[in-house]
């Protein structure tokens, strides 16, 4: 009988099968990217990742914690200036970087959590909003560590490794970025899938009913945000790697916002669909709007009202239903599970 | 500071906050009573600042003219947010933050182009445009005139609201839909109503607020974030919570940034954090009873 | 006055949950929907009141296909749900959601709310709470009082009585049983046998999203029900007896 | 903490042991000077209340008589304003829901929701959760005992209101309760259902405490051989399950010669 | 990274230059401008710099560096521009010096010229990079003597927007001016900023300045704030004080917002509509011929000498148009011939020496004019 159950609780479609697609996917994209003879392309993909990967760190918060958060730019911004500090005192092996941002955005992710996960909805979005201008208004007032509201440049190349040379070609970058962003969403999709995903659910989607069957519905949900500020930590070192300066815009609520509508578009509870987004975002400011200069206000919002209509649920649900219209082709629709409780009743 | 000073100041910090209370009355019926996510609004008080803006000429008539057309161009954008919307009912807040940013961005982009990058300021009659002595102090009229036009909004507001069928209809809208056709209400109705309505305050807010802190490129984005303070502070719906809270951030804006000048930027943040952890943390899907 | 005929319902991307339904009311009376757990009968009266919409067959109230309406249309047409569970406003007062809801125009059938405050007590004194601070039992008063307010012509009323005190539940009976004399059609699901035959005029017996038929003694009711449950036991649904 | 027994189920509850709050003071709950107040309305206001391992206890009243506060109370989810609650001996006054929950008090809800997106089968799970290493029953086990077992794979969100009521309670079975409160586990069921109920309740190993809210006073003979009648928050009568519902005090107040609904100040 | 060499395919004789400013966003305006006043010098030069036709590519800048970097790497790369010009936000130029000087390709901004932090502790290499503007600090700097001549013993009361171009042109006024012996009267002598771009309502602090009774006030706002800090200080207890403040408070369109609250303002610009140089008054005609609005402001001008400077240095490169080679003719213009008046770069620090202006708000006929009063200095002093 246990056996039976525990064959149930785990996902029923080959796992194997759908994170090979996916990694092959990805791996596919960044090579054809990489591949191709435009530095420009090289660089500006490459700046779209730590963007893509504060994302999947909102998208954790957002669909899995079901906490709609802009505040895990806070996080970012410790990882990022974190990593600005140590590259500009000449410590620059991106290991180090990565491991202190992760840290820091973890332990500040830590702390603000112990206040916000007390709260739901609107107003949890707000306070998430006042940690996101505290964020950048802290990051313009301290001049000390940020520069000022101009920011930061000219901050040093990492090395991978302490001996090897700094990392500088584009191509370079580019790889680096993607293996860091790719390793990172896998490793928090890895951490969110079976029964953690299924008691973050029952936790989100009815607390008080959670909290009687004893469970510890706060202590889930500061874990949760806590390590999606370590994941946002490591965004923003990868912030520093990829552009090698930073002011405090970068880390506000305009970016804030665009993480959180990439994670709409995404579909909340798909970490992989929010990196998409972010990126699908990216390249409609970045590369399609430098086309028409002065509208890319109007590009981006029509790709989010484009996106509401022709993706609800996002691009998540978009390839469910592809995949359910390619099964429901030759065979007959699989029976329902509502079928047999209508007819017996016992 | 002296004494007088601070009272001026504190009067000051009222009429700013009820110049607040009418830029956040669309989104109090919107987003606090209606529920919808309205990330337009502050594009629909651009808008109704920028007619204001380029119909005034000084006189009297052309100011209630001016009035008029912004009240409804933004009743007319409200009624094509809630066509946008009416597809996304039952399919939460996030989607509707994505259509509605997706639009004030639009929205935004195509004012610019239409009414160029300048900041633009009405011209009000003349009796308008002066001061006079407020407990030995010099204050400006229009924002006296302000101050009356804010007290009958919220007036109407509360009353409509609190106090009317039909603002019952549009919180039992927000509840529960299928209950409100199940009385013979089509919520529908209520929803396009509440987005005209909205989008009407709005574009008043805009020909009111504009003669004041002007309109250019980027008074969408602070109104909106203002507007989103106070109804959110305010409890959502509730018109004397918002009119309280606008107040409160007119005189945190005020009195409190020249009081402690060094804490100044963080001041506003830090008032709406304190107000919002004070309350009480509310757990949503209530299940216990 | 309303006829069902071969009335399918499904909810969206599920396998049929009524089956072929047939099902006619007289004007007006007391009739009532038993039938075990599951077996269909809030989804037939969520049908009825335009909430869900068939798959396939009709309906017709008063001799107007009224088949796939809108709650809306429906509710103005006099047709009222006391759903189950809670389906009030949570933010809204005792006292607004009277003030929110109006009698169907064009009926003077009217329960003035100091009526329904005399039939409900315990709601004349939390006027002024909100729909999600009250007791378990008077958020079922409330929701019966709303449907009533709303002068209706034909009640559909889903386990009218459950979570209500026995003296309370009586009441309620007894109101049912009073609303024919005000021209009032009812129909009401209800899970008990015993009260359904106390109180209707006919018992249809719903199971496994069919209707076995219908009686108006608990105890034919009940052997339908068993007769039903010995038939279908794991692995045969087809004999549905119809009477 | 946690003591699994192996579930006898056959066994028919204990013979009562009477009021016992010694027994109750070791090994079971004790609540003292409990009340509760919402503004000027006191919804809840009781001397003292004990529940002891074996106990089938009910509890009726009107509505409104603060029935589901007073399990709001016991079980964590509501804070009493005033008053103590000791469970086997340790003050637990302060301790939430989830803790209580961990310690062994289960709950029903009166308005079961659970939770919509998952199936019934990860619906008990999760109310098991803690005993997963070590369960006395499995899931599937849990839902066979509920009659849910045809429905394990559907979603708890579609299943009709009764259907809920039942998973709710295999919900907080799979939680090992040792106390186990249930507000109105039988409203909303029908005949053959409430029979399965009541079956269930008697399968119970007899070391745990039932206290049951309930309308139906067919369930409430049924199972419990202790009645305590609320009225207005206060303790209107209490005693053994027949003496009770013999009384023609409570007869008046609630079983139905009228007038139970007195309106609170 | 790829060194951009040559222009545009095939014809040696055009040549790409990339114009970077803000088109969207709160910038806008000044944006727009820029992009006329080069536009203007185009169109009155047939099209062409240097004799060789000119192929302008515009990008926007946006808000700041996050818009404007991924645009200048398209222009840099896709592009392949021979100079980029424009470039409205100080941080914008900070971060995309980095890219053109990598590239080798010369930055020639035309209005924000920040403080470049070193890089890597080492001092920037600005070998290409340029400006035809002026640093933030300046006008401060140019008008401190004046003010201090005017207010004799009183005090000086100073406000700004708390961000790095208010630092910077606070600073220049506050450090001279006290170098100079005045005294400022914020109560710890320290310049009172206000949140930006949140503060619109500037009542309370006009108010809680006039307890200080100063002599004068010192203030720089631009765009929206500029508005509104001109029409209250008007209704403020400060209405009477003189009011000075670095030109951009009254320059351009907000000057047209602002109506008569803002005369008698005086300011320091290193331009004025109403400068007698037959350059200007050739540049004012034609930018009233090419019907743009309102007269033509700093921003405009300083756009129209980038493109004379380029003019003049494409003239001077023999052969193919690289980035080295154009820089290294940019390096030789010589004296501009300005609506400003004369100027030239500065031989190291690669901005303008130039006289700065003393201009006061009065009615010009029938508009409000940021009307000419005197010369202040020369700046940058060498
Ligand atoms: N939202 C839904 N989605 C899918 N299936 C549903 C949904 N609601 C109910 N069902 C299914 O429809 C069938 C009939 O449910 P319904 O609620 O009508 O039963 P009922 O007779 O009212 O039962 P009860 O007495 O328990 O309320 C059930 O088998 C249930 O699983
Ligand atoms: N949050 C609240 N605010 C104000 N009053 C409340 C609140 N919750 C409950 N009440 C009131 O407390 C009283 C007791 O409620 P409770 O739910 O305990 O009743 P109950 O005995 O379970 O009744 P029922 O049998 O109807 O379920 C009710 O009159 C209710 O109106
Ligand atoms: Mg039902
Ligand atoms: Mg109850």
């Amino acid at each position: 009988m246990s056996a039976f159950t525990q064959a149930f609780a785990a996902d029923r479609t080959p796992p194997l099968l759908k994170w090979g697609a996916t990694i092959a996917l990805a791996a596919g994209a960044v090579t054809a990217v990489a591949m191709s003879p435009a530095s420009y392309l090289h660089t500006t993909v490459a700046r779209m990742l730590p963007l893509a990967l504060l994302a999947v760190s909102v998208a954790v918060v957002t669909g899995h914690a079901g906490l709609p958060t802009l505040g895990q730019v806070a996080p970012y911004a410790v990882g990022a200036y974190l990593t600005a500090r140590l590259a500009l005192t000449g410590i620059d092996t991106a290991a180090v970087h990565l491991l202190c941002a992760a840290v820091g955005g973890a332990v500040v992710a830590g702390l603000i959590g112990t206040v916000l996960v007390r709260y739901r909805g609107t107003v949890f979005l707000m306070l998430s909003l006042a940690v996101a201008e505290l964020t950048a208004i802290t990051a313009g007032q301290w001049r000390a560590v940020s520069g000022g509201t101009d920011g930061l440049a000219g901050i040093p190349a990492p090395r991978l490794l302490p001996g090897l040379p700094p990392l500088h070609g584009d191509r370079m970058v580019l790889l680096y970025a993607a293996t860091i962003t790719a390793a990172a969403t896998f490793v928090a999709v890895w951490l969110l899938r079976g029964d953690r995903r299924m008691l973050l659910t029952a936790a989100r989607t009815n607390e008080d009913r959670a909290r009687a069957s004893g469970h510890l519905v706060y202590t889930y949900l500061w874990m949760v945000h806590t390590a999606a500020g370590g994941l946002a930590g490591i965004a923003g070192a990868l912030l520093i790697h990829t552009h090698r300066w930073i002011t405090p815009a970068d880390v506000g609520f305009g970016v804030a916002a665009l993480a959180l509508l990439a994670v709409v578009i995404g579909g909340a509870r798909s970490l992989i669909g929010a990196a998409v987004g972010a990126v699908i975002v990216l390249i409609v400011r970045d590369i399609v709007a430098v086309e028409v200069p002065g509208h890319a206000p109007l590009l981006l919002g029509t790709l989010f009202v484009i996106g509401v209509y022709l993706l609800p649920g996002g691009l998540t649900a978009l390839t469910t239903r592809l995949r359910r219209r390619l099964s429901e082709g030759p065979h007959s629709a699989p029976p329902a599970p509502a079928n047999a409780s209508v007819r017996r009743t016992s | 500071m002296h004494v007088d000073t601070l009272v001026i100041t504190a009067v000051d910090g009222v009429a700013y906050g009820l110049l607040l209370a009418i830029a956040a009355a669309g989104l109090t019926v919107a987003f606090g009573a209606g529920g919808v996510l309205n990330l337009a609004h502050g594009v629909l008080i651009a808008a109704g600042g920028y007619i204001a803006a380029t119909t005034t000429a000084g006189t009297w008539a052309s100011l209630a003219a001016a009035t008029v057309l912004a009240t409804v161009a933004g009743a007319a954008g409200g009624a094509v947010l809630a066509a946008a919307t009416a597809g996304l009912r039952g399919r939460g807040h996030l989607d509707q933050a994505l259509l509605t940013f997706g639009i004030a961005m639009i929205g935004g982009n195509l004012l610019t182009t239409i009414f160029g990058s300048d900041v633009l300021r009405p011209r009000m009659p003349a009796a308008l445009e002066g001061t006079v002595m407020v407990v030995g102090y010099r204050y400006p009229i229009d924002r006296l005139a302000v101050l009356a036009v804010a007290v009958l909004v919220a007036a109407v507001g509360y009353v409509v609201l609190h106090r009317s069928r039909a603002g019952r209809l549009i919180r039992a809208t927000v509840d529960d839909r299928a209950m409100v056709a199940g009385i013979g209400v089509n919520p529908r109705t209520v929803d396009a109503a509440v987005l005209v309505t909205s989008g009407a305050l709005a574009g008043l807010a805009g020909a009111l607020a504009t003669p004041i802190l002007g309109v250019g490129p980027g008074t969408a984005d602070t109104t909106l974030l203002l507007s989103l303070i106070i109804v959110v502070c305010g409890g959502f719906g509730s018109v004397p919570g918002a009119v309280t809270a606008a107040i409160g951030v007119g005189v945190v804006q005020t009195v409190g940034v020249v009081t402690v000048p060094t804490a100044a930027p963080y001041l506003l943040i830090a008032a709406m954090t304190v107000t919002l952890v004070a309350r009480r943390p509310t757990v949503p899907n209530g299940a216990a009873s | 006055m309303l006829h069902i005929r071969d009335l399918t319902v499904a909810y969206p991307h599920g396998a049929p949950v009524l089956h072929d339904l047939t099902l006619d009311l007289r004007h007006p009376g007391v009739h009532a929907l038993v039938g075990p757990n599951g077996a269909g009968k809030t989804t037939l009266l969520h049908t009825l009141a335009g909430h869900l919409h068939p798959r396939a067959g009709t309906i017709h109230l008063d001799g107007e296909d009224v088949t796939g309406w809108h709650p809306t249309t429906a509710a103005r047409a006099a047709v009222a749900l006391a759903p189950q569970g809670r389906r009030l406003w949570p933010s809204l007062t005792v006292a607004e959601h009277f003030a929110a809801t109006q009698p169907t125009a064009g009926r003077d059938e009217a329960w003035t709310v100091e009526e329904l405050l005399t039939m409900f007590p315990p709601l004349a004194a939390r006027m002024g709470h909100r729909a999600h601070q009250l007791s378990g039992g008077e958020q079922q008063m409330l929701t019966i009082a709303r449907a009533l307010r709303t002068a209706p012509r034909l009640l559909l009323a889903d386990e009218p009585t459950e979570g209500l005190a026995p003296t309370v539940a009586d009441q309620i009976t007894t109101v049912l049983q009073g609303l024919p004399a005000r021209g009032v059609t009812v129909l009401a699901a209800l899970p008990h046998t015993d009260v359904a035959a106390t109180i209707a005029d006919t018992i249809h017996v719903l199971a496994a999203g069919k209707l076995l038929g219908h009686t108006h003694t608990s105890t034919a009711a009940s052997h339908l029900l068993r007769r039903h449950l010995t038939l279908t036991d794991p692995g045969d649904e087809t004999a549905t007896p119809h009477q | 903490m946690r003591i699994v027994h192996r579930v006898e189920p056959d066994q028919p509850p204990s013979p009562r042991s009477g009021r016992d709050p010694d027994h109750a003071h070791g090994n079971g709950m004790v609540a003292s000077g409990l009340r509760h107040a919402y503004g000027p309305l006191t919804v809840l206001d009781l001397d003292t209340f004990t529940i002891a391992p074996g106990d089938r206890h009910a509890v009726i009243g009107p509505n409104g008589a603060g029935k589901s506060t007073l399990l709001g109370v016991l079980a964590g989810t509501i804070r009493a304003q005033t008053g103590q609650l000791t469970y086997n001996g340790h003050t637990v006054t302060r301790h939430g829901a989830e803790w209580r929950a961990r310690a062994g008090i289960g709950r029903t809800f009166q308005h079961p929701t659970l939770w919509p997106d998952l199936t019934c089968l990860d619906c008990v799970r999760i109310g098991g959760w803690h005993h997963r290493r070590n369960p006395d029953r499995t899931p599937m086990e849990v839902l066979h005992l509920v009659g849910l077992a045809d429905h394990a794979h559907q979603r708890a969100g579609s299943l009709s209101h009764g259907h809920r009521r039942m998973l709710d309670l295999a919900v907080a079975i799979a939680g090992q309760p040792r106390i186990l409160l249930l507000d109105e586990p039988a409203a909303g069921l029908t005949d053959t259902e409430t029979g399965h109920l009541i079956d269930t309740i008697h399968r119970m190993p007899s070391w745990i405490a039932v206290v049951l809210v309930e309308h139906h006073m067919d369930v409430v003979a049924a199972v419990a051989d202790w009645i305590t009648v609320l009225h207005q928050g206060r303790r209107h009568t209490d005693g053994p399950a027949d003496t009770v519902r013999a009384d023609p005090g409570v007869a008046a107040l609630y079983l139905g010669t009228g007038g139970g609904h007195a309106a609170h100040p | 990274a790829g060194v951009a060499c040559g222009s545009g395919a095939g014809d040696p004789d055009r040549v790409r230059i990339g114009l970077l400013v803000s088109l969207s966003g709160i910038y806008t305006s000044v944006g727009e401008d820029m992009r006329r006043g080069f536009q203007l010098y185009l169109d009155t030069h047939d099209g062409r710099l240097g004799g060789r036709d000119i192929d302008l590519v515009v990008a926007d800048e946006g808000d700041g560096p996050a818009t404007a970097v991924p645009a200048a790497q398209k222009l840099l790369e896709r592009d392949r521009v021979v100079a980029l010009t424009g470039l409205v936000g100080g941080a914008t130029v900070d971060k995309v010096q980095t890219l053109t000087h990598e590239r080798r390709i010369p930055l020639l901004g035309a209005n924000a010229r920040p403080e470049f932090a070193p890089v890597a502790g080492k001092p920037r290499d600005l070998s290409y990079t340029w400006h035809t503007s002026y640093n933030s600090d300046e006008p401060g700097i140019a008008i401190a003597a004046h003010i201090k001549t005017e207010v004799g013993d009183g005090t000086v009361y100073a406000i700004g927007p708390d961000y790095q171009g208010g630092w910077d042109e606070l600073r220049g006024f506050t450090d001279t001016f006290t170098t100079l012996g005045g005294k400022l009267a914020n109560p710890d002598g320290k310049t009172v900023f206000t949140p930006f771009p949140a503060t619109e309502n500037f009542l309370p602090y006009l108010n809680k300045a006039a307890e200080t009774r100063p002599a004068a006030v010192y203030t720089f706002y631009a765009g929206g704030p500029a508005v509104a800090f001109v029409k209250q200080y008007r209704q403020s207890a400060l209405k009477d004080v003189p009011l000075y403040a670095a030109g951009f408070l009254t320059e351009g369109s907000v000057l047209d917002a602002q109506g008569t609250a803002a005369t008698g303002i005086r300011n320091v610009l290193n331009y004025s509509p109403t400068l007698p140089h037959a350059a200007n008054q050739q540049f004012v005609a034609a930018w009233s011929a090419a019907g743009y609005p309102g007269q033509p402001t700093t921003f405009a001008m300083a756009s129209y000498d980038a493109a004379a400077v380029l003019d003049r240095a494409l003239a001077a490169v023999d052969g193919p148009v690289t980035g080295e080679t154009l820089n290294t003719a940019i390096g030789q213009v010589g004296r501009i011939d300005s609506p400003r008046g004369d100027w030239q770069f500065h031989p190291t620090e690669h901005r303008p020496v130039q006289r700065w202006y003393l201009r006061e708000v009065r009615p010009d006929g029938p508009v409000l004019s940021n009307v000419l009063l005197q010369d202040l200095t020369t700046l940058p002093t060498t």
